[in-house]
């Protein structure tokens, strides 16, 4: 992208809650944000570092659940419930990565599902703590200094801060000695340790760094819908980052926002295109269309197209084993 | 001690179900190194077709389920044939998605075609369950599981006694190698694809009539037959097997003893713990098909 | 600074690959193994480098251990290696495979690269200029922005040397450096070799082509069945009887 | 640009093209809808979308209100909070909606409040069962099913007869079968029955064998279910299998006993089910005439019969809105709101009144919902034993 292109997407974006005054807009909007920091965190572990996670939901949830309870119950503001949220999502993702050292490829997908799933599990049982299944209403809206970011326009510019500041650390991360570690693990996992790359460090780093952005994005979805409940655990959001990730482009910085605002965009169209017996079904036959028409995702696609370099880019397969 | 007895039993019929779900899945895993997330699809799939052929066609309990392993068979062989075939080249996330997409389009699809209400599947075998000493277990459940045990046993001798089987156990061991000895790699995966899905959809015809047909009947069925492929070992019929019948047994004694709100959990904790402790599953001392 | 392996032993369940074997590699030599296939040399090239564990005996270099090290840590210590089978990072351009090998000559941590210090700068851009120095030595100059993956096979090797030149080896360890090249090709690798030898670097080699290893090498050491049957100059070596013997019994053509 | 892109470029023109649609004319009365029409729960959410669209039909039929057609915008929250809370938005925004039914679980509803509050929209929750609805100071909800709570009580008179001495619990593992054990418990205890087991299942578990064996060992006389009808139907199945021989009650009103003998067949004999409609007998309900026309009226449009006990509240919700748009004269949010506190109507289920519920000056309102205890017998829907008996 040009420098001029670039200026204008971010005055757009600055400028947003000014053009586009329809709050219905501006919500997909902010949840296509919110999607874009979780999107933009788990392509770190998967587009980067090359590490499958089905359980990214689980750092999302716990960022959800940890800055809704301490705002709610202990009273903390919402700022370093964030900063908590953050924390413990990174502790999480510390485990995960430990774990990652021992388990690669389809082993580590399950163990991710099978951590979530406990997570979630707890969520459930743990009624003293979560209140179970009812979930936790009432979160709180932040406040900044004397202002209380209730708005949705105020929201907005929260979660495009969050999106900014994760982009950033996104791409200081991967155009860094980090970032070619990370995919030197991915590329090939014994040369890259040939050449000096210590595995332990840089895959707990890429789990804590991509569970503590997961965590980010909880806690502001948690504030943002002033709800949460053990859904956040569900499947299904762990499905829709895989989706954004995989279909905007892995191992690309701009594919996971892309995808995050495509796919946040397209069932709330479809709401309005097609009526409800349909919207799913489409939803997952588009899915399948955008997949077999574009396999490695549209940004890699529209780079390969504009720079006229053949198709073949042959991103490495994800080893198995 | 006689609710001990009863958990096993219970475990024992519920395992031989995730077993059967196990085994399709562990030989598209292993084999295609494709993460089947409509595998469930086609377990719902099996019980629609029994529904349909049992109520609305007439036929008999073993017409209906073969009814559902032939439609399994074809739609799995279409599915490889037109989706996954042309995507053979990319990565594994690639064709996950792929495979998701279609999770997402049949399990919706099913809601289209049979609306939200579970259907409630007819079978000929008297209700009034067996009863051998302080245990009972109803006589459908025996059927189900002699069934099963018979298409596991039937898995296992086309793996290892006909000439499909030993190109996909060559395949699966290299599928370089295999090509250049004259394998069709193209046939077997198609050949895998169909096989996997129609023992799936196996499994949905079997236990249809044990529980319901309802649309999202699939989901908990994928998830466990990820955990049964797991404990066993890709690719690993009898530790898919042994893996189906220990999750179902530990799932039940956990239910009984520990909590039932944490009865899934005792699942995923066993996987983990299994993954920490040795890798490559319970039973895969090096990994292999068959 | 010598790499001193002694009465290293290594067996996969019940099949002993290497049975006691004990050499020293002096310091700015080039050193080659050789021996018929299932010798042992790529099992002793493994366990130097920690990618697998011995069952018994001693790894040194330079006075300290490197048995139970993980291969970073003695990629570390200065002991890289390159692979039998061709192995560069396949989606990456061949400047960023170097620049992906220069891992250990930069230092920046997470932090660092988060509030993007100063110095980062001066380290990013002193790298790229290793990369071109890099590229350019081992004669990739023209291809710097090509997949490596896309490359034809011998120059997919370069990139390999070129990689393992990146992490700055005190010893290089090549395992069959001229595999499937064209006579041609292999008198550059043999000529490249000699040149990262000319910069001090010990060079320990295993490779099948004899013209090759016995043009380049200071020290022939022969494995046969997991034990060093023959050690000497390499017009020593032509003339050992076992030797003769060992590759008699298992003639072989150009690797 | 190859052919892909152009397919890509398609979708993505697809997809504004959607977003761009403008909003339909003002001319008829709008009314959003919110339920789980596709996920594990479709089956729910789908009969009381049908029975909302008989009493939009029945409106329309006798001439709108005021002259103005009741037009029903339907959503689907997918059983998911977050979509609940999506098209909440939507249905406010975009189709600027000036009154909400939804959103059938108590996880959506909660998810979807915030936004009425937002925009000041008032909501008719006509299934949710949670306490906390009510109770968080919400003023723009008004409930028309019962909280556990009120479920319970309204057992309360029967269970001397019902003969409980000691009583298990199995329940879904969500705020709503929580919530149930909860509140059933205290009341049972209250009068005096031993609590044993108290057992869950997940949303989608089939296989309840292990904790049917462990309610089995604890030598109660009756079990207390709450789950959505297929659980039940796979409990009794399983129950059965397992000689388990207790007296089972349903809660909820859920249970559609129908579908039960339908499924369950022998399972089910027997057991007592707590309804808010009737429609094997829809005389016995307090307006007996609407019971009956709505029973009528749903076989006519070939709706399952077994839907009718999800199905009359989606009818009695629009009902409640559409009253409340009557009184209220326009159809203003703040007007509807208000209305909503004046209205009293008959519903399928019977009388419908809010009353004030929660914290000071910012209540909720809550109607009380009649209360049925129906039995399995003879493979028929009946009226108790003890109730026939007298």
């Amino acid at each position: 992208m040009t420098a001029l292109g670039r200026g204008l997407l971010a005055a757009a974006m600055v400028t947003l809650p000014f053009w586009l005054a329809d709050p219905y807009y501006l919500h997909v909007v902010i949840m296509a944000g919110i999607f874009g920091v979780l999107a933009l965190s788990l392509n770190l572990l998967l587009g980067y570092a090359g590490q499958l996670s089905l359980g990214h939901a689980a750092f999302f949830g716990i960022g959800a659940y940890t800055s809704a309870l301490l705002t709610l119950k202990r009273e903390w503001s919402f700022w370093p419930a964030l900063a908590a949220a953050i924390a413990l999502a990174a502790a999480a993702g510390w485990i995960i990565g430990r774990l990652a050292l021992k388990l690669r490829g389809a082993y580590f997908v399950l163990v991710t599902i099978s951590f979530a799933g406990v997570i979630s599990l707890v969520s459930v049982n743990w009624i003293e703590l979560t209140n179970g299944p009812l979930g936790l209403p009432g979160v709180p809206a932040p406040d900044l200094g004397p202002w209380s970011l209730r708005t949705k326009a105020a929201y907005y510019y929260l979660v495009l801060a969050a999106v900014a500041l994760s982009y950033a650390v996104c791409r200081r991360l991967v155009r860094s000695r980090i970032g070619r570690a990370f995919v030197a693990l991915r590329e090939n996992e014994p040369l890259a340790e040939s050449i000096g790359v210590d595995v332990t460090h840089y895959l707990v780093l890429a789990a804590v760094v991509s569970a503590a952005m997961a965590g980010l994005g909880g806690s502001l979805y948690a504030h943002y819908t002033r709800f949460v409940s053990p859904e956040v655990f569900l499947f299904t959001y762990t499905v829709t980052m895989v989706i954004m990730v995989v279909a905007g482009g892995k191992g690309t910085l701009a594919g996971p926002l892309v995808g995050a605002v495509l796919f946040t965009a397209l069932p709330e169209a479809l709401r309005l295109a097609a009526s409800w017996q349909w919207q799913m079904l489409a939803y997952g036959s588009l899915l399948v269309l955008l997949v077999f028409f574009l396999p490695r995702g549209i940004v890699p696609q529209i780079v390969a197209s504009f720079s006229g370099h053949p198709r073949s880019a042959p991103t490495s397969r994800t080893p198995l084993q | 001690m006689d609710q001990l007895l009863q958990h096993l039993v219970n475990g024992l019929v519920l395992g031989g179900t995730y077993a059967l779900l196990g085994i399709g899945l562990t030989l598209i895993f292993g084999l295609m190194n494709v993460v089947n997330f409509a595998h469930g699809e086609f377990y719902t799939l099996g019980a629609y077709v029994a529904f349909a052929a049992l109520t609305l066609a007439g036929v008999n309990f073993i017409v209906g389920i073969l009814a559902a392993i032939v439609a399994g068979a074809a739609l799995g062989w279409l599915c490889e044939v037109t989706l996954l075939r042309p995507l053979r080249n990319e990565s594994i996330d690639t064709t996950m998605l792929v495979m998701i997409g279609v999770w997402i389009a049949m399990q919706n699809g099913e809601l289209l075609v049979w609306g939200g209400v579970a259907k409630s599947i007819p079978h000929p075998f008297p209700t009034a369950p067996l009863v051998m000493g302080p245990v009972a277990i109803a006589p459908l459940r025996v059927i189900v599981l002699v069934l099963a045990v018979g298409l596991i046993a039937s898995s296992w001798l086309l793996i290892h006694q006909t000439k499909l089987g030993r190109a996909m156990r060559a395949t699966f061991q290299d599928r370089d190698t295999a090509a250049l000895m004259g394998v069709s790699i193209g046939r077997v995966h198609a050949a895998t694809f169909a096989f996997g899905s129609a023992l799936a959809s196996a499994a949905g015809a079997l236990l249809g009539p044990v529980f319901l047909a309802y649309p999202s009947m699939g989901d908990l069925a994928s998830l466990k037959a990820f955990s049964v492929v797991i404990l066993g070992g890709l690719g690993n019929l009898t530790g898919a097997t042994v893996g189906g019948l220990l999750l179902g047994i530990a799932e039940e004694l956990g239910a009984g003893y520990i909590s039932s709100g944490y009865r899934d959990a005792v699942g995923f904790v066993i996987i983990i713990m299994v993954l920490v402790l040795r890798p490559s599953g319970l039973f895969a001392r090096q990994e292999r098909i068959g | 600074m010598t790499l001193a392996v002694s009465d290293l032993a290594v067996s996969f369940g019940g099949v002993t690959a290497l049975d006691g074997v004990s050499f020293t590699v002096r310091p700015g030599s080039i050193t080659s193994i050789i021996g018929p296939n299932g010798a042992g040399k790529t099992t002793a090239f493994n366990a130097i480098t920690g990618y697998l564990q011995p069952t018994a005996g001693r790894i040194n270099y330079d006075g300290a251990a490197l048995t139970g090290l993980r291969p970073s840590a003695i990629a570390r210590r200065g002991v890289v290696r390159t692979f039998q089978r061709t192995s560069v990072f396949p989606s990456l351009s061949v400047a960023d495979n170097v620049l992906t090998g220069l891992h250990l000559s930069s230092t920046a941590g997470f932090l660092d690269v988060l509030v993007r210090r100063r110095w980062l700068v001066l380290e990013e851009s002193s790298l790229h200029t290793d990369v071109e120095e890099i590229i350019g030595f081992v004669g990739l100059g023209h291809r710097r922005d090509e997949m490596a993956s896309t490359l034809p096979y011998g120059e997919q090797r370069l990139v390999e040397l070129a990689l393992a030149l990146a992490a700055r080896p005190r010893v290089l360890l090549l395992d069959e450096p001229g595999a499937g090249m064209t006579g041609a090709e292999k008198t550059v690798v043999s000529g490249l070799i000699r040149q990262v030898r000319e910069q001090g670097v010990t060079i320990l080699l295993v490779e099948h082509d004899m013209r090759m290893v016995m043009g380049i090498s200071d020290t022939v050491i022969v494995l046969n069945h997991g034990r060093v049957i023959a050690e000497g100059t390499p017009g020593e070596i032509q003339a050992h009887p076992d030797v003769i013997r060992a590759y008699l019994g298992a003639p072989r053509g150009a690797a | 640009m190859g052919k892909r892109s152009i397919v890509l470029v398609a979708l993505v023109l697809v997809a504004l093209a959607a977003l761009t649609v403008p909003g339909a004319s003002q001319a008829p009365l709008k009314i959003g809808v919110i339920q789980p029409l596709s996920g594990p729960v479709a089956a729910s959410g789908n009969y009381i979308r049908m029975g909302a669209e008989i009493a939009r039909d029945w409106i329309n039929a006798r001439g709108g209100i005021a002259g103005r057609k009741v037009d029903l915008l339907i959503e689907d929250n997918k059983s998911d909070p977050k979509e609940a809370a999506s098209a909440a938005e939507k249905l406010i925004v975009r189709d600027k909606v000036p009154v909400i039914m939804g959103a059938w679980g108590s996880s959506m509803t909660l998810a979807a409040m915030p936004k009425l509050e937002e925009y000041g929209v008032p909501m008719v929750v006509e299934t949710s069962s949670a306490a906390s609805i009510t109770k968080r100071g919400n003023p723009w909800i008004f409930r028309i099913s019962p909280p556990s709570e009120m479920e319970a009580l309204g057992l309360e008179q029967y269970v001397d007869k019902l003969g409980v001495k000691r009583v298990d619990f199995l329940a879904v593992n969500t705020d709503w079968g929580r919530g149930a054990i909860s509140a059933f418990g205290d009341m049972l205890q209250k009068k005096g029955a031993a609590v044993g087991a108290k057992e869950f299942m997940d949303q989608s578990a089939t296989d309840m064998n292990a904790q049917l064996t462990k309610i089995k060992a604890t030598g109660g006389d009756t079990l207390f279910l709450t789950t959505a009808v297929e659980q039940i139907t796979l409990v009794m199945k399983q129950a059965q299998e397992q000689r388990l021989g207790r007296k089972i009650v349903t809660t909820g009103g859920s249970s559609s006993p129908t579908q039960l003998i339908k499924q369950a067949g022998a399972a089910a004999e027997g057991s007592y089910h707590i309804v808010f409609f009737m429609p094997w007998f829809p005389e016995a309900m307090p307006d007996g005439k609407l019971a009956k026309a709505f029973v009528d009226e749903w076989a006519k449009r070939g709706h399952p019969f077994e839907g009718l006990t999800e199905g009359f509240r989606g009818h009695d919700g629009i009902a409640t809105i559409a009253e409340a748009i009557k009184v209220a004269g326009k159809d203003e949010a703040a007007a509807i709101r208000d209305a909503l506190w004046k209205v009293s109507l008959m519903g399928v289920n019977g009388p419908i009144k809010f009353e004030k519920d929660g914290p000071a000056g910012k209540e909720s309102g809550q109607s009380k919902p009649s209360i049925f205890v129906v039995q399995i017998r003879d493979g028929k829907v009946a009226l108790p034993d003890f109730l026939a008996k007298k």
